[in-house]
This record gives C-alpha cells, sequence and structure tokens, in this order.
C-alpha cells in the first residue's frame, strides 16, 4: 500500500515565516509522490497545532506525518506523542528542521526557501520508508546519585530522600557543606550563613536515606536512565569512621601544618584534619600527601593520643559499586585563577585580596576570628571593591558572574559595620536583580557606601603625590563624571569572576554531558530544562550548570531533584526503540559488529555462528549497522534505504 | 515416455575475459561428461569453429541456456551479447568479468583516450614511431576494414543485457558450476534475477579462528608477513575480502593463505562493497587517537583497487570522472 | 538567482554533537552559507561510506562528516570508528579522481555553532573554488541495456 | 538655543565602514580612560571620543583625538575588544580627509610624500649617517637586510645608535647588508596619523623595493618598523621574516657569538617601548642582553613590562608639541633619578628622541639615555 503523508509546515510566528516562504513550501510538498494533504499553520506545537495533526491522520487517513518547524531535539516528542494519541504509530513521524538549520541562519529569503523545500524534501522521502516500532520500556531502579555536598546538592537530596527514595550523596572533600560553608553572611538578608546551612548538613548524615560517602569520588558511570551502575572510589582515610568519636584531640596534637584549602590558604589546617569545625561528618581524615609518618615513617602522633584507637594506617581506597536510576551533577563552580589579575594588583600587593579570602577574612572561623584587618594587623581606613575582575571581560571569562554585585554591597556593608572605613565600589552596572537586592543597594547608599560608576582599569602602589603614600591606589574613570579618579585605599578586594570547576570537562565526559561555550555544563534547554542534560537521567543542580547566587541554586537543586523524582516515581523508563537487528539470512558470524560496538550489545552464537543484538542494551548508534561488510544488520529508524532516500532527495540534483 | 527427452540447447561465449571461465567448464573434469551428455553445446568458441552467419540463422529462443563469460568493452562483444540474448532462452552472466565488469572493470579508472595513450603510446615494451592507434574503420586499397569500437566503459553482461542469472567467481568453481548446471538441468531454477552462490559471505565457509573482538594492529600486503595458517588473515592485517564478499567458493583463497579478494562480488544486500570493506576492514583498526589512525588506517594500500578488484563498474560510483569538455554523451 | 556555481554540500552529521552544534548556531542567529543540507543520524559510526559515495553520485560538490570531538561521543566512542574510517575513504575517493577538498572530516560539539558555521562557510568557498564535480556528466556511461529481446 | 544633543548616526556608520568594526562593542566601563597615561598629567577620556562617536554627537573630531600616542595600553585591558588604537586611527582617517588634521603634522606628511621621511631630510642623503664607517650593502646574498629607520637615518643623535648597531653587528659576524639609501619610511606613524593614502604609497615602494632586492629576512632598529612590517605589510605583499636588533643581539649575546668583555660600570633603568613590548611582546630579549653586559646594574620602573608607561612619542606625537610638564618622558626620567639611576635605556629611536628632548628640558645632565645597542658597543 502506497503511503499516505501529510506535511505540516510551521510559521513560528516571524522566527521561520519571517524568512521562508511557507506558502511556497507547502505548495511544493502538495506536488511530491505520496503527499495527499499539506499545511501551514502559526504555531505547530500550539495545541491546536497538534489538532492539525491529529485530525489530520484520522480525516485523511495519513500513515506518515512530518512536520516542518523547528529542530527535532526540541519538539520531535510532542509529535510524537500527537500522533500516536491519533493511532499512528509515532516512529512514522519525522522532523524538517527549517528554523535552526535554516530560517534563522540565513537572510536571504529566496535561498532560505529553496533550502526549506529542499529539507522538507528529504524528511517526506525518509517519512516514506519508515517503519512501526514498538516502544519498550525497563524498570528504574529506586535510588538517585547525588554528586557534589554543596548547598544544591544537599538541598536536593533531603528533597529526594525526604520524598522516600533513596540517595548515595558523593562529595570529595571531606565535608559536605561547599562554598556556602566557607561565607559569612548572605546577601541580601545577611542571614549567617553557617547558621542555616549547618542543620540541613546534619540531616543529610543522619537521614535514614541517605548514604553519605565524602572524601569520595566517582571513578566511572555505566548504563543508562534508570539503570546506571556508578563506581564510586572511597578515599582511605586512615581513621575508621566506626570508632572515631571526633573528639577532635588528633587535629589538636598533630605536629604537621598545610595551607587549608577551605579557608583558602590564609591559614592552615593539619594533615589529620576536618574541613572546619562544623564539619559533617565530623570524624576527620589523614591527608596521605601532607602527613609526615607516610613522608618519613615517623611520628603518629595522631594514634598515640588517640583514645578509642581510630587510626588505621593501613587503610586503603576502596571502589564500591552503586546501582542507581538518576543521576544528579551538583558539583557546583570554581574561581578563576586570581594570578592572571595583575594589573589590579593580585599576588603582587599583599592587601589586594579576592572574594572568597575576604569571605574567610571576615568569618568568625576565619584566620583572623572576623576581624577586618590589613596584612600588618591594623584596620583599614578605606577599601575598594572592585567589581567586574574577570567577569564580563573578553579577556578573561565573558559572561557576567551573577553574585559579585550582590557580594560587593554585602562585603561594603560589612565593612562599614565593622571597620567604620570609606568603601568605594567601583562597578560598570549595578545587577541587583533579585528579591530584596535592590533594596538592599538602597540601604547601603544610606550607609554612606562610595559608588563610582566605572570599571577599576589598575591598582598601583606607584604614588603620584603624597596622599598617595603608603597607599594603593584604584585608577578608574568615572563615567558619569567624566573624570580620571585615582582613589587611594588601604585594602582592594576583587570581585574575581566565577568559573568552571577546573575538572569541568572531564567530569562532562564522565557523565556524558556537555560544556556550553562557557565552559560550564550544557542545560537541555535553557528555559524549560535548565536541570536536565543531554543524557537521559543525568540531571545538573546548582552553579555547576551556570554562576548562581544560593536563592536560585537552592531552586535550581529542588527542581532538579523534582525532576529525577518523577522518573524515579514513575516507575518505568522507555528504552531506545531504533535499535540494531542482525539480518540471520546474511549474516556468517564475522564478528566486526562485536568490536565496535561501544556497550558489548552483540554476542556471537557459536551453535548458530550468527551475531545476536542485545536489545536491552543496544543504544541505536548505529555503528555496527555501518560497519557490517555482509550488510548484515539493519539499524531500526536510520536504516540503509531511509538515509539513502534522505541523500537522494536532499538536493534538487538536476 | 517413449520419445527421449529433448537434449538442453546450449551456449557457451567469451567477450572480455581471459578464458580462465572457459577452462573452469573443463575443470568440472569427468562431470563434463555429464554435461555434454545432458546437453548440445552449440556454440564453444574456445573449442569449436564458429561464424557470426550460424548463429544469426538460428531461431529467437533456439538457445535454452547460454553462459556468457567476459565483460563487454567493445562494439562487437555488445553485438554477440545481444545476438546470443535474443537467440537465448535463458541468459547466464558467467563469471566475475559478465557478472561485474571483473578486473578489466578497473578500466573504468580510465578512458579509452588514455588507455589508448598508454598501451599504444608509453608503456615499457611499446615501440609505436607512427603512433597508430586502432581505428574502427580504415581504408586500404582493397576497400574498407573494420575493427571492433573500443568503448570509453567495460560492463557487466546485464547492464547491456537483460540477464537471468549469475554465476560469480574468477574463475567460477567447479561446485558453482556443477550447482548451476544441475540446477539448469533438472529445470529447478531458483527466481530470476538470482546469483547462484551464497547468501552468506566467504567467512561463513571459512575455517580460520575469529578472536570476539576482532583487532587490526597494522595493514599489510601478503608478501610482507609471515602468514599465521590458523588465524583470520584480516585480524593478521591482510585485506582480506571475506566478509564483505558472498560466499560459494569454499574459501578457497583464504584455506591457502591468501586473502580473499572478492571474485564473488558483493553479499545480496551490500550497498557498495567498497563501502562495506572499508568500513569493516578499518573500524577495528586498534587506534584511539587521530595521529594513530591516519598512521594506521592509511596505511591501507589502494584502498579502490583493493575493493573493487572484480566490481568496479557495477559500484556505486561505476568509474572515475571524466576531463570535462563540452559535455555531450560519452563515446561509445 | 543568478547562474553562478552554487555548491552543494551533503553533511552527515550526529545527533548530539554536530546537529546540536549546528541547532546552537540557529539559536545564536548566526549566519552561514545556504549551501549545506544536514543528514542525520545518531552517531558519526552510523554514517557507512556508502553514504558518502552516493552523495558525490547523486551530485553532490562536496561532502561533510561530522560527529562528537574524540572522547566526547554520545555514544562512549561510536565517533573512534568514523575516526578510523576516514584516512582510506579519503584516498579511496581521491583514487576516484575527486579533489581532497571536497571531502572533510570534522569534530564539531553542541557548544560550537561558531566552529559548524566557520567549517561550513570555508567548505562552502573551498569547493566554490574548485567548481562543479558534476559526476552524473562526467561519469555518465552510456545505457546499452536496450535490446531487441527486452521486455 | 538648546543643550541638547542630537545622535548623528552617519557618524558611527562611516567609523564602522571605514574600518573601525568594533566601535559599536564599548560599553563604556571607563577602563580605558583610567588605564591611559594622559592622566598622569592631564585629562584625557578615550572613551569619551567613543561614546560621541557611537552616538555622532560633536566632539569626538575635537582635538583631544590628536592626543593618543597608540601605546595600546587601553587595548590589552579592555574588556569588550575593542580595538581602541585602530578606531582612533580610524576617525583620524576621515577627519584628515576634510583637511582638519593639526598644522605640525601637515609639515610632516608633506615631507613623507616629497622626501619619503618624516624629518624633512634630503631622499638622496639617506645614507649620510655613515661618514667615513665603511659599510656593507645589502646585495642578496647576506642573511639580513638592514632598513634603516628614518628618525636613526636624519636625527644625528640616533644615527650613532646605528653606527653603534654597524660595530656591533660586525663583530657578532652577522651576516648583513643596509638596503642603502632607497628605503622610504615605513609608514607607521603616518598611518597611526590617518594619513592612509600616504602609507599605502611608501609601502608600495617599499614593498616593490626590498622584494627586488630578493630580501628574505629584515632587520629593523625600530619597534615602529617591527610592528608595521610585521602585522601590516604581509596584507600588501611584504611577506619577509622581521626581527628587531634587540632580538639579534640576544641570540647573539646568549649563544655566544657575541661576548662581551668591557665592563660599562652604569645603574641603567630599562624604559620597555610600546610598540616592542605591548604590541610584540618582546620583554626579555633586551633585558637578557643587559644582564650579559659585565658591571651593569639593572633597574626597573615601578610600572613594567606589560604596564610600562609610554615615552609620548607614538601616533605622531614625536611632530606634535607638548607641554614639557605634560610630556610622559619627563615623568620616566625624573622617576629614573629618583630611583638613582644613571642612564635610561631602550631600543627605539622614537624613545631615545622623546627622552633626549625631556634631559634638555630638565636640565639632567648626568642621566644617560642610550640604546642597548650602545651600551652593548660599549662592552666589546
Amino acid at each position: 500500500m502506497e503511503p499516505r503523508i501529510g506535511v505540516f509546515v510551521c510559521h513560528c510566528g516571524t522566527n521561520i515565516a519571517g524568512v521562508v516562504d511557507v506558502n511556497r513550501v507547502v505548495e511544493a510538498a502538495a506536488r511530491w509522490p505520496d503527499v495527499v494533504h499539506a499545511v501551514e499553520y502559526k504555531f505547530m506545537c500550539s495545541d491546536p497545532g497538534q489538532g492539525l495533526v491529529k485530525d489530520a491522520i484520522v480525516k485523511h487517513d495519513l500513515s506518515r506525518v512530518v512536520v516542518a518547524a523547528c529542530s527535532p531535539r526540541m519538539h520531535e516528542p510532542t509529535f510524537r506523542k500527537a500522533c500516536a494519541m491519533a493511532g499512528l504509530n509515532p516512529y512514522l513521524f519525522e522532523m524538517a528542521n527549517i528554523r535552526e538549520h535554516c530560517s534563522w541562519v540565513h537572510e536571504d529569503k529566496e535561498a532560505a526557501t529553496l533550502k526549506a523545500i529542499d529539507i522538507v524534501r528529504a524528511a517526506v522521502a525518509k517519512a516514506r520508508l519508515l517503519e512501526p516500532l514498538q516502544t519498550r520500556f525497563v524498570p528504574v531502579t529506586q535510588k538517585v546519585l547525588v554528586v557534589g555536598g554543596g548547598v544544591a546538592g544537599i538541598q536536593a537530596a533531603l528533597d529526594i530522600a525526604n520524598a522516600g527514595t533513596k540517595v548515595v550523596m558523593v562529595e570529595r572533600a571531606q565535608s559536605i557543606g561547599g562554598h556556602m560553608a566557607q561565607l559569612d553572611k548572605t546577601f541580601p538578608t545577611l542571614d549567617c550563613s553557617a547558621c542555616i546551612l549547618t542543620p540541613k548538613m546534619v540531616q543529610v548524615a543522619q537521614h535514614p536515606n541517605i548514604e553519605l560517602m565524602t572524601y569520595s569520588e566517582v571513578e566511572s558511570v555505566d548504563g543508562f536512565v534508570g539503570n546506571f551502575t556508578v563506581k564510586i572510589r572511597r578515599k582511605a582515610r586512615y581513621v575508621d569512621e566506626a570508632v572515631c568519636t571526633a573528639c577532635g584531640v588528633c587535629i589538636e596534637k598533630c605536629p604537621k601544618k598545610v595551607p587549608s584549602e577551605f579557608d583558602e590558604g590564609m591559614m592552615p589546617r593539619k594533615a589529620i584534619y576536618r574541613s572546619f569545625p562544623q564539619a559533617v561528618p565530623g570524624r576527620p581524615v589523614i591527608d596521605k600527601e601532607s602527613c609526615t609518618y607516610f613522608k618519613n615513617g615517623k611520628c603518629k602522633i595522631c594514634e598515640i593520643f588517640c583514645e578509642p584507637k581510630a587510626i588505621r594506617w593501613d587503610d586503603q581506597d576502596q571502589v564500591v559499586e552503586e546501582k542507581v536510576g538518576a543521576i544528579l551533577v551538583a558539583t557546583g563552580m570554581g574561581l578563576i585563577d586570581p594570578h592572571g589579575l595583575s594589573q589590579w594588583g593580585y599576588g603582587r600587593y599583599p592587601n589586594v585580596l579576592t572574594g572568597l579570602e575576604f569571605e574567610r577574612l571576615n568569618n568568625a572561623t576565619g584566620p583572623t576570628g572576623g576581624r577586618i584587618v590589613l596584612k600588618d594587623g591594623s584596620t583599614p581606613k578605606s577599601v575598594a571593591i572592585l567589581h567586574c575582575i574577570g567577569s564580563r571581560d573578553r579577556n578573561h571569562k565573558e559572561y557576567c558572574s551573577r553574585v559579585c554585585c550582590m557580594y560587593a554591597l554585602k562585603f561594603a556593608h560589612l565593612i562599614k559595620e565593622k571597620t567604620h572605613a570609606t568603601v568605594y565600589n567601583f562597578y560598570i552596572d549595578m545587577r541587583c536583580f533579585g528579591k530584596g537586592y535592590e533594596e538592599f543597594y538602597n540601604r547601603l547608599l544610606h550607609e554612606g557606601v562610595k559608588f563610582v560608576r566605572g570599571k577599576a582599569a589598575f591598582v598601583t602602589d606607584q604614588a603620584a603625590n603624597d596622599d598617595e603614600k603608603g597607599k594603593l591606589v584604584v585608577s578608574a574613570e568615572s563615567t558619569t563624571l567624566g573624570e580620571v579618579l585615582r582613589v587611594p585605599v588601604d585594602m582592594v578586594i576583587l570581585a574575581s569572576a566565577v568559573a568552571p570547576q577546573k575538572d569541568a570537562e572531564a567530569v562532562a565526559r564522565q557523565f556524558g554531558m556537555g560544556l556550553s561555550p562557557d565552559g560550564f555544563f550544557m542545560e537541555k534547554h535553557p528555559k524549560l530544562e535548565p536541570f536536565s542534560t543531554a543524557t537521559d537521567g543525568v540531571f545538573l543542580a546548582g552553579a555547576c550548570q551556570s554562576p548562581k547566587d544560593i536563592p536560585d541554586t537552592v531552586a535550581h537543586g529542588a527542581a532538579a531533584a523534582s525532576t529525577a523524582l518523577s522518573l524515579i516515581s514513575r516507575g518505568t523508563v522507555e528504552v531506545e526503540s531504533a535499535t540494531a537487528e542482525v539480518l540471520t539470512d546474511f549474516c556468517s558470524g564475522c564478528k566486526v559488529c562485536q568490536d565496535v560496538c561501544p556497550y558489548g550489545a552483540i554476542s556471537f552464537h557459536e551453535d548458530t555462528k550468527l551475531a545476536e543484538v542485545n536489545a536491552s542494551v543496544c543504544k541505536g548508534c548505529g555503528t555496527c549497522v555501518a560497519t557490517c561488510p555482509s550488510g548484515a544488520i539493519v539499524g531500526r529508524h536510520f536504516n540503509d534505504r531511509q538515509i539513502l532516500a534522505q541523500i537522494d532527495a536532499a538536493f534538487l540534483w538536476e | 515416455m517413449g520419445e527421449e527427452k529433448k537434449k538442453l540447447q546450449l551456449a557457451l561465449y567469451w567477450a572480455a575475459s581471459c578464458g580462465g571461465c572457459d577452462v573452469a567448464v573443463l575443470d568440472v573434469n569427468e562431470k563434463i561428461l555429464d554435461i555434454a551428455a545432458a546437453a548440445d553445446i552449440r556454440l564453444w568458441p574456445i573449442a569449436m569453429d564458429y561464424k557470426y552467419k550460424d548463429i544469426e540463422k538460428w531461431a529467437d529462443g533456439e538457445i535454452d541456456v547460454c553462459l556468457f563469460n567476459g565483460a563487454v568493452r567493445n562494439s562487437e562483444q555488445l553485438h554477440l551479447a545481444r545476438l546470443l540474448r535474443q537467440k537465448s532462452k535463458v541468459m547466464v552472466a558467467f563469471g566475475a568479468c559478465a557478472a561485474f565488469g571483473g578486473i578489466p572493470g578497473l578500466a573504468n579508472l580510465h578512458s579509452r583516450k588514455t588507455i589508448f595513450e598508454a598501451v599504444y603510446g608509453y608503456t615499457a615494451s611499446t615501440v609505436n614511431p607512427e603512433g597508430t592507434t586502432p581505428q574502427p574503420t580504415l581504408k586500404v586499397p582493397e576497400g574498407e576494414v573494420h575493427l571492433p569500437d573500443f568503448f570509453d566503459d567495460v560492463y557487466a553482461l546485464h547492464q547491456v543485457v537483460p540477464v537471468e542469472y549469475f554465476v560469480p567467481g574468477c574463475p567460477p568453481t567447479p561446485d558453482t558450476i556443477m550447482t548451476a548446471v544441475n540446477a539448469i538441468v533438472t529445470g529447478n531454477l531458483p527466481p530470476v534475477g538470482s546469483t547462484i552462490a551464497s547468501n552468506k559471505s566467504v567467512c561463513d565457509d571459512c575455517k580460520r579462528k575469529k578472536s570476539d573482538k576482532p583487532k587490526v594492529e597494522a595493514f599489510h600486503r601478503p608478501q610482507e608477513i609471515r602468514i599465521d595458517p590458523e588465524i583470520c588473515l584480516l585480524e593478521q592485517g591482510l585485506t582480506c575480502m571475506g566478509s564483505a564478499t558472498r560466499g560459494g567458493c569454499g574459501a578457497l583463497c583464504p584455506s591457502v593463505n591468501m586473502p580473499c579478494r572478492g571474485c564473488y562480488g558483493p553479499m545480496p544486500n551490500s550497498l557498495d562493497v567498497g563501502a562495506d570493506a572499508l568500513a569493516a576492514m578499518t573500524s577495528i583498526v586498534d587506534a584511539g587517537d587521530e595521529k594513530t589512525a591516519r598512521e594506521k588506517a592509511g596505511a591501507l594500500h589502494d584502498p579502490l583497487g583493493t575493493f573493487y578488484r572484480f566490481t568496479l563498474p557495477v559500484s556505486m560510483l561505476r568509474r572515475a570522472p571524466k576531463p570535462v569538455q563540452g559535455g555531450g554523451p560519452p563515446t561509445l | 538567482m543568478s547562474n553562478a556555481f552554487e555548491p552543494r554540500i551533503v553533511v552527515l552529521c550526529c545527533n548530539w554533537c554536530t546537529y546540536a552544534g549546528a541547532d546552537l548556531a540557529g539559536t545564536s542567529r548566526m549566519k552561514y552559507a545556504p549551501n549545506v543540507r544536514l543528514v542525520r543520524v545518531m552517531c558519526s559510526g552510523r554514517i557507512d561510506p556508502a553514504f558518502v559515495l552516493r552523495a558525490f553520485q547523486d551530485g553532490a560538490d562536496g561532502v561533510l562528516i561530522a560527529g562528537c570531538h574524540p572522547g566526547d561521543c554520545h555514544y562512549i566512542n561510536g565517533n573512534l570508528k568514523t575516526m578510523r574510517r576516514y584516512p582510506a575513504l579519503e584516498t579511496m575517493v581521491q583514487q576516484f579522481g575527486i579533489e581532497p577538498h571536497r571531502l572533510r572530516l570534522e569534530w564539531i560539539s553542541a557548544a560550537e555553532g561558531d566552529r559548524f558555521v566557520e567549517v561550513v562557510n570555508e567548505m562552502t568557498e573551498q569547493v566554490r573554488a574548485l567548481g562543479p564535480l558534476a559526476w552524473k556528466q562526467r561519469s555518465a556511461v552510456a545505457d546499452l541495456s536496450g535490446s531487441p529481446h527486452a521486455g | 538655543m538648546s543643550h541638547y544633543a542630537t545622535p548623528m548616526m552617519e557618524v558611527p556608520d562611516m567609523i564602522v565602514e571605514s574600518g573601525g568594526r568594533t566601535l559599536d562593542l564599548c560599553f563604556q566601563c571607563g577602563t580605558c580612560s583610567g588605564t591611559c597615561p594622559w592622566n598622569l598629567v592631564r585629562d584625557f577620556r578615550v572613551r569619551d571620543i567613543l561614546t560621541r562617536a557611537q552616538l555622532g554627537l560633536e566632539g569626538y573630531e575635537g582635538e583631544d583625538l590628536w592626543m593618543c600616542a597608540t601605546c595600546n595600553a587601553c587595548v590589552d585591558r579592555c574588556p569588550q575588544g575593542v580595538e581602541i588604537v585602530d578606531l582612533v586611527r580610524t576617525i583620524r582617517m576621515l577627519i584628515a580627509e576634510t583637511g582638519a588634521a593639526p598644522k605640525t603634522l601637515r609639515a610632516v606628511l608633506g615631507s613623507v610624500q616629497s622626501n619619503g621621511n618624516p624629518w624633512s631630510g634630503d631622499r638622496n642623503a639617506r645614507m649620510a649617517w655613515v661618514k667615513d664607517q665603511p659599510v656593507r650593502t645589502f646585495d642578496g646574498t647576506h642573511e639580513y637586510a638592514y632598513f634603516t629607520c628614518c628618525t636613526q637615518a636624519y636625527d644625528p643623535r640616533n644615527a650613532k645608535v646605528v653606527r653603534a648597531a654597524v660595530r656591533v653587528l660586525d663583530a657578532g659576524g652577522v651576516s648583513y647588508g643596509f638596503v642603502g639609501g632607497s628605503e622610504a619610511c615605513c609608514g607607521d606613524a603616518v598611518r597611526k596619523t590617518g594619513a592612509e593614502t600616504n602609507f599605502q604609497n611608501l609601502a608600495a615602494h617599499n614593498v616593490g623595493l626590498l622584494n627586488g632586492l630578493g630580501v628574505k629576512h629584515l632587520l629593523v632598529p625600530s619597534p615602529h618598523c617591527l610592528n608595521t612590517f610585521r602585522k601590516e605589510y604581509p596584507e600588501l605583499g611584504g611577506k619577509w621574516q622581521v626581527t628587531h636588533v634587540v632580538e639579534l643581539l640576544a641570540d647573539l649575546v646568549m649563544s655566544g657569538r657575541l661576548a662581551l668583555k668591557n665592563a660599562v660600570p652604569l645603574k641603567t633603568i630599562y624604559h620597555d617601548p610600546c610598540y616592542l613590548g605591548r604590541n610584540n611582546g618582546i620583554y626579555d630579549a633586551p633585558r637578557d642582553v643587559l644582564r650579559a653586559v659585565p658591571g651593569l646594574e639593572l633597574m626597573e620602573f615601578g610600572h613594567t613590562r606589560e604596564e610600562a608607561v609610554c615615552c609620548g612619542g607614538g601616533g605622531g606625537r614625536l611632530w606634535m608639541e607638548t607641554p614639557v610638564e605634560e610630556r610622559f618622558a619627563v615623568l620616566k626620567l625624573r622617576e629614573a633619578q629618583a630611583r638613582g639611576a644613571d642612564a635610561v635605556v631602550t631600543a627605539c629611536p622614537y624613545c631615545i628622541s622623546m627622552f633626549e628632548d625631556a634631559k634638555t628640558a630638565l636640565g639632567l645632565d648626568q642621566l644617560q639615555v642610550l640604546d642597548v645597542v650602545e651600551v652593548v658597543a660599549a662592552a666589546l
């Protein structure tokens, strides 16, 4: 029976119709063999648009549907569903991308219209040869892996666990808490960061549904949505968690000091340590790299003082395997390497600090117990906070780091409160977009903080006059004034750019995610699915996706959790239907396919001497199909005939 | 049934071929007597004298089966192909040349002009100071003499006349020949268009050991390595066409340490034999980065000649393009 | 439209990286030469060399094979097979008499909309400079199948 | 009369069309103005020019336009990638077309047109600096062709530098010859003042000449020649390898081919020429050479390397009047003096001229101004 094809061309408002003459596309399509119905419509993805498809399937007895609109990566599922609702096998649907690949990238209307016609013709050519496929489902493992124990991961883990689903949380540091644990106050409410975060950290540790693995890293990820197998390396702690009482005597007695990561290197920690006093878990670990005993075989002072006898020198890394249904990546953000910021004096002048260094300086648990002082111990009389250092800067990071304006205001407030110093903010634009943020900015104006609209060009200690002697001088144009200012101050704080974690690329690879041009993990859709990734079952939470402040991070974590939960509670998940199939008539068992299959989905049967594809393992990549020298493997939904038909129809070749 | 069954009327013809196919018919040994018993051999240029006139005198369809070997590359061969087609009920493309163009088909990488330039011009053994090339027509005092016109392209038989069956091989093995003959004699014929050989590849008959995950470390030519008689030749880095080639030969070449060269032609479901072989052989090259891939897979010598040794005229691209000169149809 | 030669380039690309990269070029409203038509497969590993030959046979002036960067394949390593096939394919295609710039392999990630644009524009210009491949005309073989016996 | 300003979009359109493609990228953060060394001595805000040009408001074409010494410090720091120096050049070009260039510049450009150099020197006297010193003329077999900078050829102070260069290069056994007097100005400063046609004429002359001589490798004494030959000539047909003398010296000294035996007991302070440092990243070569001189002490300015303050001589400023107290060179000599230096050493004929003028103006007889080449010659 000849196929009966319906072609639906979308205007997408003016997105398509503004460049492509959709009527000409429809007219062309109507003339092609087997096309029995061709129409255009303003918004095909809308309810009435989908209705058009459903009605036409019934009314015109369509056996194939082609929608020419946006990318199939956007709306293929939408239209497949519409087809299915009208009783048409969803795999008899084909999408022609005349928006992302045509109207949005071309200006010449004639060329774009001709290209759109070609694109639709190729889709029709493929559609003609489509075959129905059976949709298949497999059960979802009722457990979620949360990678990263910052506030995003904490929020997500608690939401999931509270819904009754098991969670494994993996954190590579000794403690959970992330960057938020490093902060003193939070903008704009000036809540004590530790006061609001630590209870949540404790909840995570005590939750019956959460298994917490700190000092651990994900080693490998296998499987697919609903059925991941994850290997986790639990680094040797050299402290028996079951025996340790977290009394802290060992830490006190340990003679070896190294710079503390948690304190941005501004104060030391011991070789046996917990990241900070309220660390969760509270039991310390021994950092093998710095421990004197591991270095030269002598010391063991911690063991001597440990009453419960919890030190285990023979502890080994362990690799554990977990099966999970969904993965939530919440690995957070890093900061730009400040050493590239030399014109602003970082690394050259001791009283030039990064934002996070100032956080620790200002923190009661920090190096000065929260006193804001210069390197010589004296209190600054004037402080400059420089915005957009490395952000919004093509020489460094092109994006806005999103948190700096607000934390700069917070710093200004805290400095005024604690030291009564004069505080200058040098900014390009004040971006105070959140709830209560603009009000906070106003409050700071009331407090008398000085704002200069102009980016700091450089910081120098070269005095041009007596007022500048012994000071750090910030040079900037006040662009509102049209005057170049030189402002002598005692301390400079750089609102240095938020950056992707240094190992973001490797992590993205591990979880099958992509990176956006800015280096953060790429979401599935920037508007509608900012917490999903291109890999089904892998979700994003927090600042690993883009710079975020705490409220946004928490919201993002909760959203990712609910998306993961909806997958978990669905119970089953659709797996690839477009798998490969061996044509036994032609297979001679040459085994080449077995080597090329990335998933080991093909096995060789000794008795029949034939290859066989395990459909529940096959992901439908088609590598074996292209490789088979005997033409004995068919790739469903992307078979040779279909692809050749597309190539044949790609242009009007004559 | 008192009346003796009418003997099968058989014709054998050779076009652009080496004669091997005809020798192969003799190679069935004593079974040739069975053929002789079952059939009247009406035409067999290698063994019997004949004239065009004799053939022309036959009634249409008088011949039951014509085994036509050799490719078609000149006007005489085309004429005989058409003539025998007319006189025969069943036309069989016999051997790789008739079925796929065969080794003469590699001439499709050139044109008549460049072939003549080489053959009558600059090959080492050519002495032709006048630069004489064959002309289809030549006036001599006695009148006009004619030579067959040499085409730009080499054709497989089915590309010039309809063909009922294909018997592949360079040459077809005795088994293949007898399978074909028996089918014809008994009238137990497969559907028109069939190839009288296996639907599986040469690997199906090959006794060599294969790994579960075959790998190619490096490509070699047979003379460059000491070939292990037990192990799959492809895994030893030889460009064995076995997996991309229709079986039926009994994997003769691999059984004597020679990689399959593909004379039984593409697999039934093949898009293009060169693409098949190339994808399979290079996909399993042990290379994890671009540089290694280029070094190892790029060392595959003469992919075109290797993959299309017998099949260029029936391949997807069929020939090399001719220089653009005013367009128009190609010269025959 | 003028009669000037407009190259016709078939892009055989994977769904996850290059197709998405082309999508990104679209959502970013970058502009590029309208001379390409994309044929999407799930993985560049699915790209049978026969597809390339078919495109040339059909009349393509150039063919671009594109997939995820090595190491970034959505299917772990399907693209490595493409990488391994390419050198011999390139040689073979050139043995057929097709000039080097007409066939190209590129790794273009989902984030590299700009790279997609760059490659398409560059290849369009390179192929334009080479002129039409015109396979059908230049490799035309006379049809001799007409026979008194036919039909 | 109202004080409202009305944008005129013809202005930005014209600038963009004339090559100033990055004009519209400026988001007025002021980094350029905050960076610009002019503000050490007087008010000058390049951002103001750009903002006015973006909106086509009066003032972009004012006298301040001719202040920019094209030191490139602002371009290095601009977060938006605005090619500020290029924009200044483009606007100057548009203004110069209307004949509104400063008078002093017009004389210089006239000389360039008639004499092929900005110093009103006789075209035929370009090799007069030689005096009685034997020099080789490039004959096609030499590895390097030495392209004498106009300032070295006609300015007596800088002529001493090129004579020192002959001694140093000869001592190092370098295979080189002088282009020989028929060369014209490289055109860098000419182009920076907006005289595009003049520049194109000079470039065409030089490309024809040097290609005709079979030059493969140019040796240049001026960072301005270096920059324009390296970056601007290739697209005009001049595709030579270009090396600054100080790069070659560093190579000779470090490889031991040039032995520095004599002690030069000077406290020196090195000034980074903008076109050698910021524009071409050559910071270490001159310092390596100076450190190899026996007895020499090397000091640094407070702002050095990438952040070095300009001498004030680029972009045509060399030929324009600057009040003594507004000269960067004056500031720099004062700093050098304050740091206790005996000599300011640099590697650019413009810097030498600017510093010598400043020295005279300040009457600093005891402070020497030297080229690296001269220091090396003294150490031979």
